[in-house]
Formats: structure tokens, sequence, C-alpha cells
């Protein structure tokens, strides 16, 4: 394998987590539009504690997911007394804030940036999207997870019959916010260099177009989608000025054709049907 | 004789100046199958609302198996026991029947075995969920996409998702509304062995005779206020209940 | 401009020709590569500097090629997005095995990109980047051509204080912009001390976004606190805005700021604002071999879709051309092969040419290379007034006496 | 300085009104977040200053960036809305992503990524006030914004048109049984909703004589901001919101936090969201999330 190649699959790696962040609050039925703020979150912090704090990386990854976590559960408190398209609007607000206050930050550098992580390979990245993915995979065929497809389908009726609605989405919250701020961790630490232009909104909106566009009703979409958009652009060179033009056209073709996702559950039954019957 | 299962003393529920309960009183005695009647618009799913938490009374007091749950959160009094169905049913439209009825139990042990899988983490709540599904008759569908099936068995999967959160007050929105005969008659036996079971079921509907046949002890609202009460036989020769129901019924 | 179907079809013949050209004298190219921002914000950057490169190209084949081997330059767009610059210096380093890498154009990409070039062996040389101490941090295969903005203020702000009597400045930046940020916090406000120069907001430094439309608050808080002059720290497509701003406000005050305010562009917006900038290039310069690559490039320039009419060469297409240049020198003076099993000697040989570099005959002047893989080499206090840049001060990035100076 | 700081944030709040106004349009009506009308104002930018740049006067450069933009906003809606009009809100959101992308890259081709900007003689005099100076373009923009709020708000509230759009925006299946097409309110809305980003556009880039592909980013993110304050159901709210912000804005640089300036707005729209979700000027707090 190239380096060329280890490079965009520990991109696709890095994109696949963040977008499973948004894949387990949309597992809800919520949308976040600033999951890059719980990104920046990871980065810095994970940055920091390696750096300046001399801790392993994979411990300052580990504490980078719980700070994060909290701190998403923290917000969800209050946020998620919204719904639809209003907790998206929050949630791009909390982003473009986490965004300004990095920006503001001079222990990490502020505008300038943050340097001095250790370069990570893209076999570490892909330990930890595996070993998240597993957990994802996992947690599908749970109770627990029925309960947050429960809170999607109808939050009413699933309070009704006995679910406690409220800590399972600030549950979901904090997950979204602890696997982002892994995303953020291995991000900062694979390019060696952080600044708060990296999370932006553009971020926030990448992590749902992967989402969307793999299939937001299993984990696994979360890959394809993000396989789709880190190699896509790369196949489209020959563009030349038109890539991005190209690109945007694609995007709304996959869309039109496919508005589940390239991936959806209905997809997945009827495959393991299929080897159930063999 | 020891203390109802369930008490209302009291309860008005008003939306902007209509009153949709009005100090309205009743109980509900363990291991009885109660019905509550009366005319559309009579405050009969209002009831509903305000046990269950899904409405706040505006006064009066809730009591659940002796606590005051007036001002409980929905979940809760599910979990302490007081599940229902709906009159429009709400099933969950991603869920199979099978997830339907893993949804809802409760939780037993550690937090974390409920974000496993279920099937290594919680054998009791698959065994469950297989219990149920055989109760109703449910195995042929178990897979299928609850919300596609027909209506009746729509309604069963509503009654059989509130059983396997272990409730020991059903309340049942119309159980047999939009059903056959042998469809309803299906349903009446089954609520009858609940019964035998040790569970309590409020129920409302609007078949008289599918209530006078099966209920032990009938309650009659007519716009928000209590009009009657007794056990079926009584109910259906009050003069009262025959002239604001039976009598516009017929 | 050219219509799209022209352009299909000289791509088309471009790659046959290519292939064609690949298929008879395989061993005998050496490849360069180069990562430009073709698309995103800073899409005319690149689409320019792939314009020069093609030139350039030409010219070095059309005179022999390195050594009887025919030059191939590889050019990668990398959208403006760093992850994008650092993953297309790998495909050229390990896929399309290049001897030395032009680019990556900005500080952020750069901050990116020169860590893989350290892990990979290659030289990677920025044409735009000047935020303090990049390629400092990633030896020794980072280089930029370019000087670092602390040494060029050392010039720029006494001709500044001088010729417009300064006492006292008011600070605002583009706070999102790494260098211009970095340049408006830390290295501007040092300078104006040390030349005695009072920051009317130093407790209250004046920021702005890049692409903010409106800045007129930032303006009218200056003109409030009525410095002598205005230190513009931002990109010039950014800095634009704020001068349409104090020309709007009636606030015109000499500005001084640091390479990134040079273009035509910006002479555009208030031509009776004068201000002060270093550059090691701009196109209206006179002398030297800048004049005669003008005339070369700009014509192609202006007959490129995709491009302004009316566009120049910017001072980033300059550099990038010297880029290439040298390695180009460096591979033909140091016996670069171009053959696969030769690659890691010959990426080592113009890594090591250039640190030896010894008066490279840069557009503007001789060209060399400090420590921290910033070039030494000339560069001019320019002032733009009425719509022209002129030369005020010349002045050279090293010691004086060194012969790039 | 105070005053003159005022006026700026005025002018400043006008713009997001504008656009605030243009995402609430389709917002209130479809629920959904149409990103590209970012690009439509960028769009109507370029088209004011190829007509004003060809000598013709300022309502003719409106027009033509109202025109412009609304008939893109049109494609964008047959492409990619009306098809996605039954999938979750998040997918059309999408859709309208691609397109801003494709706009972008259409501006970057055909007027380069550098600020194209105008000559001077565009920026018009100076009134004087006392202590205040306002521009006369500032004065235009204002005006304009006024006039067209203005005219929404009566094409909302009084026509059969703007019946018709609030009949959709309630339940799009009972204003179907009352006889209004669905896809043909769409489509005004969306053409409505583009003509008022295309306005705003034309009457920026004139303003501040300076556009570049990428003008319609940072500020349509603020709009959406301004629309959840002014609240996504109310004409009024954004004339409201828009100067708020712009006021808000313009003294949080003046007293010393341009830095924090985002902080303030962003943390600002939050408060509204979770204290006033229905915005400043709505009605009653009714639960008005939509799935998506």
């Amino acid at each position: 394998m190239s380096t060329y190649t280890a490079s965009l699959l520990a991109d696709v790696g890095i994109l696949t987590l963040g977008a499973l962040s948004v894949y387990v609050i949309l597992a809800t039925g919520q949308l976040s539009l600033g999951n890059a703020g719980f990104m920046a979150i990871g980065a810095y912090l994970a940055s920091y504690l390696t750096v300046v704090a001399g801790v392993p990386l994979t411990s300052a990854l580990v504490i980078a997911a719980l700070c994060s976590g909290i701190i998403g559960v923290m917000i969800g408190f209050p946020a998620l007394r919204l719904k639809g398209i209003f907790l998206a609007m929050a949630t791009l607000g909390f982003g473009e804030m986490i965004r300004s206050l990095f920006l503001n930050l001079e222990i990490t550098g502020g505008a300038g940036g943050f340097h001095g992580m250790a370069h990570v390979s893209v076999t570490y990245v892909w330990i930890w999207v595996g070993l998240i993915l597993v957990l994802v995979w996992l947690m599908e065929s749970s109770r627990a997870w029925l309960e947050m497809r429960a809170v999607a389908d109808d939050e009413t009726a699933a309070n009704l019959i006995g679910l406690n609605t409220t800590m399972t989405k600030i549950g979901a919250f904090g997950m979204s916010a602890a696997v982002a701020a892994v995303s953020g961790g291995l991000f900062a630490h694979h390019h060696v260099y952080i600044e708060p232009g990296n999370f932006g909104f553009e971020r926030s909106i990448d992590f749902v177009l992967a989402v969307i566009l793999g299939g937001s009703t299993i984990g696994a979409g979360s890959l394809v989608g993000a396989a789709l958009l880190v190699l896509l652009p790369e196949q489209l060179r020959a563009l030349d000025d038109w890539r991005p033009a190209a690109f945007g056209a694609l995007l709304i073709i996959v869309l039109l054709i496919r508005r589940q996702g390239i991936l959806d559950r209905s997809l997945l039954r009827r495959f393991t049907f299929r080897k159930q019957a063999a | 004789m020891s203390a109802p299962l369930l008490q209302l003393s009291d309860v008005t529920k008003s939306f902007g100046g209509i009153k949709a309960l009005s100090g309205l009183s009743c109980e509900v005695r363990q291991g009885q199958i109660v019905g509550v009647i009366g005319p559309n618009g009579a405050g009969k799913t209002t009831l509903f609302n305000v046990i269950t938490g899904a409405y706040r009374a505006n006064s009066g007091d809730v009591n659940f198996d002796r606590q005051p749950i007036t001002h409980w959160r929905p979940y809760r009094i599910a979990r302490a026991g007081a599940v229902r169905t709906f009159q429009n049913i709400r099933l969950f439209s991603s869920m199979t029947v099978w997830e339907h009825l893993l949804v809802a139990q409760p939780g037993r042990g550690a937090l974390w075995r409920r974000a496993l899988p279920t099937r290594w983490a919680d054998g009791a709540a698959i065994a469950r969920a297989e219990e149920v599904l055989e109760f109703f008759g449910l195995k042929d569908v178990r897979n299928q996409i609850a919300r596609s099936l027909s209506y009746g068995t729509q309604r069963k999967v509503e009654m059989a998702r509130a059983l396997t959160a272990n409730p020991r007050l059903l309340l049942l929105d119309e159980p047999v509304a939009g059903m056959n005969h042998d469809e309803a008659e299906d349903i009446r036996r089954l609520m009858l062995r609940l019964r035998d079971g040790g569970l309590t079921i409020l129920l409302i509907e609007h078949d008289m005779g599918f209530v006078m046949n099966l209920c032990d002890y009938l309650y009659v609202l007519d716009f928000g206020v209590l009009i009657a009460k007794g056990l079926p036989a009584e109910i259906q020769s009050d003069p009262i209940v025959m002239d604001a129901y039976l009598g516009k019924e017929a | 401009m050219n219509s799209p179907r022209n352009k299909w079809s000289v791509l088309l013949a471009a790659a046959i020709l290519q292939i064609a050209v690949a298929g008879s004298v395989q061993a005998q190219t050496v490849a360069i590569g180069a990562i430009v921002p073709s698309s995103g914000p800073f899409a005319e950057w690149g689409r320019s500097n792939t314009v020069t490169l093609k030139m350039l190209e030409q010219e070095v084949n059309k005179a022999g090629g390195i050594n009887g081997a025919k030059l191939k330059v590889i050019i990668l767009d990398d959208a403006t997005k760093p992850a994008q610059a650092a993953s297309s210096l790998r495909k050229l380093a390990g896929d399309e095995k290049v001897i030395a890498v032009a680019g990556p154009l900005t500080s952020s990409a750069a901050e990116v990109t020169f860590p893989v070039a350290n892990e990979m062996k290659v030289v990677s040389m920025s044409q735009a980047s000047s935020k303090p101490g990049v390629a400092k941090a990633n030896r020794p295969w980072a280089f930029r051509n370019t000087i670092d903005e602390s040494i060029l203020a050392k010039s720029t702000v006494p001709y500044y204080k001088k010729t417009f009597d300064i006492k006292t400045v008011a600070i605002i930046f583009d706070a999102k912009d790494a260098t211009a940020a970095t340049v408006g916090t830390k290295i501007m406000p040092a300078m104006m001390k040390d030349n005695g120069i009072a920051i009317v907001n130093e407790t209250d430094p004046l920021s702005f976004n890049t692409g903010d439309l409106d800045v007129s608050a930032q303006v009218t808080k200056m003109k409030s606190l009525n410095p002598d002059g205005v230190v513009l720290s931002a990109d010039y497509s950014q800095a634009v805005t704020v001068l349409r701003e104090m020309k709007r406000q009636g606030f015109i005050k000499p500005v001084v700021g640091a390479t990134q305010l040079i273009s035509s562009a910006i002479l555009k917006a208030a031509p009776e604002l004068p201000i002060v900038a270093p550059a090691t290039f701009y196109a209206s310069m006179t002398g030297g071999l800048a004049a005669p690559f003008v005339a070369e490039l700009q014509p192609m320039l202006r007959k490129e879709s995709g491009l302004p009419a009316e566009i120049e060469p910017s001072m980033y297409d300059a550099n990038i051309y010297e880029i290439v240049s040298m390695y180009v020198e460096a591979a033909k003076k140091s016996g670069v092969t171009g053959k696969p099993e030769d690659l890691e000697a010959d990426r080592t040989k113009v890594r090591d040419y250039l640190v030896k570099l010894d008066n490279f005959k840069g557009l503007g002047g001789p060209i060399s290379f400090n420590d921290d893989g910033d070039a030494i080499k000339a560069f001019y206090v320019l002032q733009g007034q009425n719509g022209a840049w002129t030369t005020k001060v010349q002045g050279c990035s090293s010691v004086p006496g060194h012969p790039a100076c | 300085m105070l005053l003159q700081q005022l006026v700026n944030g005025v002018t400043l709040g006008a713009v997001y009104t504008l656009l605030a106004l243009s995402f609430s349009i389709v917002m209130g009506i479809l629920g959904i977040l149409n990103l590209a009308i970012a690009e439509l104002f960028m769009i109507g930018g370029y088209l004011g200053f190829a007509v004003i740049t060809a000598h013709l006067s300022l309502p003719v450069a409106v027009a033509a960036g109202m025109a412009g933009a609304a008939a893109i906003s049109a494609v964008i809606e047959k492409i990619g809305y009306e098809p996605l009009r039954d999938a979750p809100l998040v997918t059309p959101m999408l859709s309208t992503l691609g397109f801003s992308i494709i706009l972008q890259n259409i501006a970057t081709n055909m007027w380069g990524s550098d600020p194209l900007q105008l000559p001077d003689e565009f920026l018009g005099g100076r009134i004087a006030l006392g202590p205040v100076s306002i521009g006369e373009l500032q004065l235009i923009v204002i005006g304009v914004t006024i006039v067209l709020v203005a005219v929404m708000a009566y094409i909302v509230q009084r026509t059969s048109m703007g019946r018709a759009l609030r009949a959709v925006a309630e339940n799009r299946d009972v204003a179907r049984l009352l006889g209004v097409s669905g896809s043909r309110i769409t489509l005004t809305a969306f053409m409505m909703s583009g003509a008022l980003a295309g306005a705003a556009g034309v009457l920026i880039a004139i303003h501040y004589a300076a556009i570049t592909p990428y003008v319609g980013v940072e500020i349509g993110l603020k709009a959406i901001a301004v629309m959840v304050i002014g609240g996504t159901s109310r004409i009024w709210g954004a004339l409201l919101a828009g100067p708020l912000i712009g006021i808000a804005e313009v003294l949080t640089v003046a007293y010393g936090g341009s830095q924090i300036r985002d902080f303030v707005v962003y943390g600002f729209m939050i408060a509204i969201l979770l204290f006033r979700p229905q915005g400043l000027l709505g009605g009653s707090g009714a639960d008005q999330g939509q799935r998506v």
C-alpha cells in the first residue's frame, strides 16, 4: 500500500468516526450540525495532553473522549429541550462558538494553531476506528439502541411506555461527543498540526454528509459515506477546474437515486436472509 | 379491604377553559377489568392521558399503588407499573414486531448490559419476549415491520409491547376498535387470561357488547363528568346512562 | 476564453501525447511535483501557478531538458485544504516518484505537509507561506522560497515610520488567517515597540474574520482612536474590504502590512491610501529577469479560461517559478538520474544542493537558504499609491555582506 | 462614535434581515435549511456588478440580481428539493449543499477567486448629520430592505398566494384538500427566497464594492442565526432581529471584543432558542420541532 493510499485511508477513518458521532445522534432522530465543535475539543485536548503534559496518546484520547462526553452531556441537558431543525440550529451555534473559543485561546496557539504532536500511523487510526465501529455495531443490536430508535420513531409513545427518553437522548449526545473527540484527537495526531479553521461548519456538514450518503440506518453506512467523501474528489482530479462542481453534482445524484443512503437496513436484511437461506 | 391499585380523586383537566375532566374521582381495584365508557368527547382518552402523565391534571390527585403520581413524568409512571396502549396506534415505524417486544422491557442489572447485544447480555429479556410473542400468537410475523401489518395485528403488537413493560395496570385505549368479531373475541379471551394471571386492566371501549361481557366494573363519562358507575348489569339498566349514552346510540 | 470543448480536446491531445512520450522515452524523464490550490478560495493563485509551471516545463524541455532527460512537472490541486495538500505530497513522492515538490501554498497547508516531507525524505518548498517558523519546525526537508515576516517587518516598519512620521498606529488583523493573526498579534506589535511607535489599541486588538463583508465597526473604532497610521494584517483579498471601508469613512491614513498585501487588486481598492508592504516580486518591477518573465507569462495567464482577463503574474507565480528552476538546476548540476533505483539519492542530492545553494539567479536577484529553510533573497519595501507599486527600500533577508544581497 | 456605530450596525442588520428572510421563507414553509441561499446571494452580487459596470442603473441591477437568483432557486427546487420532499428534512438540505458547491465553482471559474471590485464612482456621497455620517448607499440599503420586508409581509399576510403559502406551511396535506397545489407553492417559496437573496447580494456587493465567490459563507451562517432569533415563522421578526444582531456585533467590536464577536452572536442565538424557541416575535411557544 502506498503511503498516499494509507493517508487517504487514515482520512477515511477519521471522517468515519466523525460521521459515526453524527450517526449516534441521528439514531435518536436528532440532527447535529455542530459536531466539529466536539471534534475540536478532542483534538485540542488530546494534543495538549500529549505535547505539554506528556501523556501517552492512547490515554490522552481516552481522557479527551471522556471530557468531551461530559461536556456533551452537560450541553445536552438544556439543548435537548429543542427538537428537529431547532436543535440543529443550536448545535450549529455551539460549533461556531467552540471554533471562536479556540481562535482566542492563547494556550493552544489561538489562530496560529498548535503543533508538536507525534505522527500516528494509519494502523493506529484504524485500530480506533475498528474498535468504535465494532462497539457501535454491537450496540445496534442492543436494547439501548432500540430505545434510541424508539425516541426517533415516536418520542411521546416511547416515554409513555416507560422509556426515559431524556436520558436516552443525553446519553446519545454524550456518546456522540466522545466519538467526535476521538476523531479530533486522531486528526490532530495524524496531521500533527491543528488550527481552529479545521473545525468549522464545513467539517460538521461533512460528517452529516458522510452519514446520509452512506446510509443513516446502520453504522457501516458512515464508513461507506466517509470513503466516498474522501476518495471521490481524488478520482475527479482529471476534471481540473470543475472538480468541485462535479463533486457537487454527484452528491445530488446520489441523494436523488438513494435518498436512504447507499447502505440501509433493508439492504442488509436482504443479504443476511439470503445467507440464512443458503 | 386493601387500598385500590389506582385512585383518582377530584381530578380536573381543562384546555383553554373547556373542562375535559371535571372533578373526576374513581378507582381501580387489583385484579379487576374495569371499563370506561361514554360518548365521543366524553374525556375518556384525556383520563388515560392524565393517569399516564401525558397530561398534567390542573387539580386533584392521582395515586397509583399508594404513590402520588400526579406530577410524575410519563416514563416513571410506566416504570411504576401503569402502561398503556393508544387509540390511534403508535407503533415505532422502523421496528419489527420482535423489536417492539424488546424495547419496552424494564432494564435488569447493570446499565452497560443494556448497551450490549441483547442476545448475549440479556437472556431474560429474550425469554420474556418469546413468551409474550407466543401468548399473542405473533410468531409468524415476528420479523416483519409492525406498521406493515393488519390493523388487528397492530393492536395486538401494541398490547404485547405494553405487556412486556411488566405492568401491574394495563391501560387499553379501544383495544378492539376496527376489529372483526373473531378478532375481538380473541382479544377478549387474552384479556381474561391476563386478569386470571393477576393483571389489572383499565380499558376504554365503544363496543358495548364487548365491555358488558368482559368488565368487572364500569365508569361512565359524559362531558368530562362521571355520570354513573357500577357493575355492568347495573349500568345497563341505569336510566341516566340510557339517556345520556345508550339512548343516544339507539 | 477557451470554450470547454476546446479545452477537452486540448486535454485529450495532451493525454495522448503524454502516453506516447511516456512510452518511448520512459526512463528519460525527471519528475518534479507541485501542490497548488486550483479550486477553493485561492483558486486563482493555484491556477496561475499551474500556467507558470507549464510554461517553465516547456522552457526547460525546449532548452534540452535535464541532462538529456525530459522534465515532467506533475501538478496536484489541494483545493486549499491542508489534508489534501498532505495527501498530495504523499501521492507525488510515493506514487509519482518525483525528485522534489514545489508547494504547498498556504501556511496552514505547509504546517501539515512539511512533516510529511520529512517523513518521506523529499524536499517540499512553499511558494507563499510566510508565517514565522513553519519551515524551521520541519527541518531538514522543508524549505520556503519566502522570507519570514518578522525579518521583512524590520525594514518595512522603519521606512513607514520615517516616511509618514508615524508616532501612533492602530492594528487590525484577520483573526481566522493563521499568518495574518500571527503578524497582527505578535510580529507587528513587537516591531512597533522596537521603533518607538505607540499602539493605540494595544489592549483591544481589532480583528475580523476571513469572509467578513462588513468591517465598518472596526474602522469606526480605529478612526475614533485617531492614530497616525494603520497596521493591516490580512491577505489582500480580505484587506480590500478594510481599505474600502477606510475610504468610505474618510479615514485616509497610511497603511502598513506584510507580504500578504502585495497584489495589483489591492491598489484598486482605495488608490488615495498609501500602502507600505514588503515583497520579493511584483508584476511591474523592473530590472533583472523579472521583466522578461512577466512579458512571457502575462499573455498566457490572460488566455487561460478560469482566470480573470486582466490578471497579472503574482509574487507566488514568481516564487514557484524560482522553486522549480532551482530544482532543475540542482538536478542538472548534482547529476540527478531520474532512475527509480536512484530516487532516494536524487532527493538527497536536491536537498543538499539547496542547502549549499549559492547565488541562484532568481527573478529578483540571487537566492540562497538560511538554516531555517527560508530564502535569503532580495526584497523590496513597496509603496502603493494611485494604482502602482514603487520600490522604496531594497533589502535582503540576511546579515549584510551576504552575496545574495 | 456610538451613534456612528449604531448606523453601522443598522446597515449590517439590514443585510442580515434580507438574508434571514430568504432563509426563513423556505424554512418556515418547508422546514428545510436551504444551504444554497448564501450562494444565491453571491450570484446576485455578481449579476448586480455586471449590470452596474455596464452603466445601467441601480434598480436595474437589483431587478437583474433578483431575477437571476430566483431562476437559479427554481432550478434548485425542481432538481434538489421536489424529488426529495418526502425524504427526511436533512436530505434536501444536503442536496442544496451540492448546489452551493456547484455555484461557488461556477463563480470561481467565471469571475476568479480574487475580489471583483467596483470602480470608485459607485461608492456614492455621504450625508453628514451632526457627528454621524451616512453613506447614500447605506440609506439605499436600509430603505430597500424595509420596502422588501414590507412587500414580503404584504404578500404573505394579505394575498391569496400568501394564504396558500401559510396553508402549506401549516400542513401540506390539508392544503391540498383546500385546493392548494403544494408543488406550485414550494416553487413560489423557493423563487421568493431566491429573489430576496439576490436582492441582498446586489445591495451588499454594491455597498461594499467588492465581491468574491465565497462572500456568502460567513454572512450566510450569521443570517441563519438572525432567522432563528427573529423567529422562523414571523416576517417582521427578521426586521427586528437583523438590526439587533447587527448592533450587538458592532457594539461588541466598539467596546473591545472584536475577537469574541462570533461567540456573542451565536451565544445569543442559543439563548433565544432555549428561552424563546419561537423567536423574539413568535407567538405561542408551540412545539415546532419537525423530524429530521
